[in-house]
């Protein structure tokens, strides 16, 4: 289901099915054992989850864009940010194609 | 009769329970949001609630997409926060009020509320933060009986159901044989965007139409559908459902006793709204 | 749009299963009530459906008391059934239709219907054992669309709300944007009670008059309340609202192609029916 | 909640409180594993279940009426009666003190 609100992808039933292996490997890392084991052994770790290549390589890339085309959902895809030490900021500024104080800086404008 | 005093409604952004960890209270980005918090401890101190209904929503810890409920209702004898992902720090366990729980669960079910239940349950930051915000010594003065609605895969209730929700408990409340005193806590919003090219998306006049609507028209909101609400409020902002349900308990009336509202929290608008029972 | 060809409702009980894995058909117990079910073979094979919305109640497989849903709603690409506690034999794996699924959840949440949706989902005996009736040489002809409704724990939804579930599922599955022929299949029952000194109860005439108001005045039913379903057809027999559900989702009309009612399989009074839509 | 339905304890609120521990243990009994580590020790198990006294007590008897009474749901007490191959009939016979021939006999009777 395509939306007309730019920039924008909501998480709805297509998505879900595209992303469910991506989804579930991120939620796993709620465990630290499992972020650990994520990081010990990157490959293994997406393959015992079943991720498709799209998927892989956006894992790879860290590129949160990417892993939404994906079909990950920004809930799950918060927890394997965590791993990097990445907070919503530095993902937001990722997104955005802007650094983390020009980020920082649009988010306080709104406030006028 | 459980007699109610009234709601609660406040973002739950996770850098809160940073800022607080690591004191950051009287911090210049932060004292903006912190000085929002004295009249809401003078309240709780005059009034004393005995429970808070939590109308919340789940983050990926509680629930996955593999059980993923529209409205689930705590019915633990005690509740635990765990590791998000970030490994932050727990705070100590909620105990919870299982006769309310099953009260409710027994009175909504037979209005037609589709109900998943659960007898265990994680909660995360959306629980902590407010309460630690309400609480900051993590005395926990309230039992509660956690209400977590999907905010995670659309379709999402839409916000007339999660009105109705709310009405629906506030009225199981009110006929709820018991010598409580009862307060609603909505958590969640106000306008923010996490994901996509429009991530850090704010709107502060629709949230400030929002807040104010709660008081002088508070079914304003029950207009728009899900995908306005995302168009007005952000993809996270759809949170604030969480405040219509808290509102919609209070019943026809409701007085504001306290607001405060700021721009940014992390990525987020955060507010922060008392209001007494009529 | 998708066409719906009819409703088929089954008993489900584990010793279907066991009397099926031992080529018990023909023994003199179990004659009479796999002699129900050469006339629904011969209804597939003519009318060929290509998938199958089936209302039943897990038995504790892939629910438990933490996480309990009223209504659950599977979103799966594909069900596997697993050991129950029993070590039964496992049966192929089930194929899903997640298109019916997802529009199903559209329309239901649109509709107020609070799913809880599942994309990864165990199937017991009570999608099974009927399923393998249908088809005894477990190739499935149909994909599936599984909707669980709890009978575990009180309250369970009334026999009201689980026909406005069906009716709402017979709308969306008229509304479907496919060439798809549709049957339903409702899984539980007949009157049965497994627990207490009661267990052991029948009731034959309530049964009967139940099989009957599903032609004659389908909403029959629903003036119970799930207190008066128990103390009518046992704490198991209230499984019935699966029966409800799958007629309601016929619509208006439907007509007897079949049927079969036999004492006793296992602890349970056995039926069958079979109806067409108008 | 009390009920009129004589012989009959509906599983509601209460009974799910008093039973939990004792529901979650057999639910546990789905996996052939764990059913078999119940054999091996059956207190480590129980214990490991935080199943009070009353419900070790039951469980120790292999009475039915006794795990309902403690807040045991037939559904997963089902399982838990399948480790040792009792099918509906023998905890039906158990139930209302009859043999399972004069249960089985009962059954039938309900066809007339
Ligand atoms: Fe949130
Ligand atoms: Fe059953």
């Amino acid at each position: 289901m395509s939306f007309d609100i730019p920039g924008t992808t909501l998480f709805d039933g297509a998505q879900a099915r595209k992303g469910y292996a991506l989804n579930k490997m991120c939620f796993s890392f709620n465990e630290a054992a499992n972020r650990a084991a994520f990081l010990a052994d990157e490959d293994a770790y997406c393959a015992a989850y079943g991720l498709n290549d799209r998927q892989r390589a956006a894992i790879q890339a860290r590129n949160v864009l990417d892993l939404i085309a994906a079909g990950g959902n920004v809930y799950y895809l918060a927890k394997f940010a965590g791993i990097f030490g990445l907070d919503v900021q530095d993902i937001g500024a990722q997104q955005t194609g802007m650094s983390k104080d020009a980020f920082k800086a649009m988010l306080a404008a709104h406030a006028k | 009769m459980a007699q109610i005093l009234g709601a609660l409604c406040s973002s739950h952004v996770p850098a809160i329970g940073r800022a607080m960890a690591k004191n950051l209270q009287q911090d210049p980005y932060w004292k903006p949001f912190f000085d929002g918090w004295p009249p809401v401890h003078r309240w709780l101190a005059d009034k004393r609630p005995d429970v808070a209904v939590v109308f919340y929503n789940d983050h990926g810890l509680n629930f996955f997409l593999d059980k993923l409920p529209t409205f689930a209702i705590g019915a633990a004898p005690q509740y635990t926060s765990a590791d998000e992902g970030w490994g932050i720090p727990q705070v100590a366990p909620f105990r919870g009020d299982e006769d309310l729980s099953w009260h409710l669960i027994n009175q909504l079910v037979a209005e037609d509320f589709d109900l998943t239940t659960c007898q265990e349950m994680l909660v995360d930051h959306a629980m902590t933060n407010p309460m630690h915000l309400m609480y900051p010594d993590e005395r926990w003065a309230v039992r509660i009986v956690p209400i977590a609605i999907n905010t995670v895969q659309f379709p999402l209730p839409s916000a007339r159901r999660c009105w109705a929700l709310g009405d629906a408990v506030g009225r199981a409340v009110r006929s709820w044989q018991s010598d409580a005193k009862v307060m609603f806590l909505g958590t969640g919003g106000l306008s923010h965007q996490l994901d996509g090219e429009r991530a850090g998306f704010m709107n502060k006049d629709f949230d400030l139409a929002f807040m104010e609507s709660l008081i002088h028209d508070p079914q304003w909101a029950t207009q728009f559908n899900t995908h306005q609400l995302v168009e007005k409020a952000g993809t996270q902002g759809v949170e604030l459902i969480m405040w219509l349900a808290a509102r919609a308990a209070l019943g026809d009336g409701a007085t504001l006793a306290h607001q405060n509202y700021h721009i940014p929290i992390s990525n987020t608008a955060s507010g922060v709204m008392l209001m007494d029972a009529r």
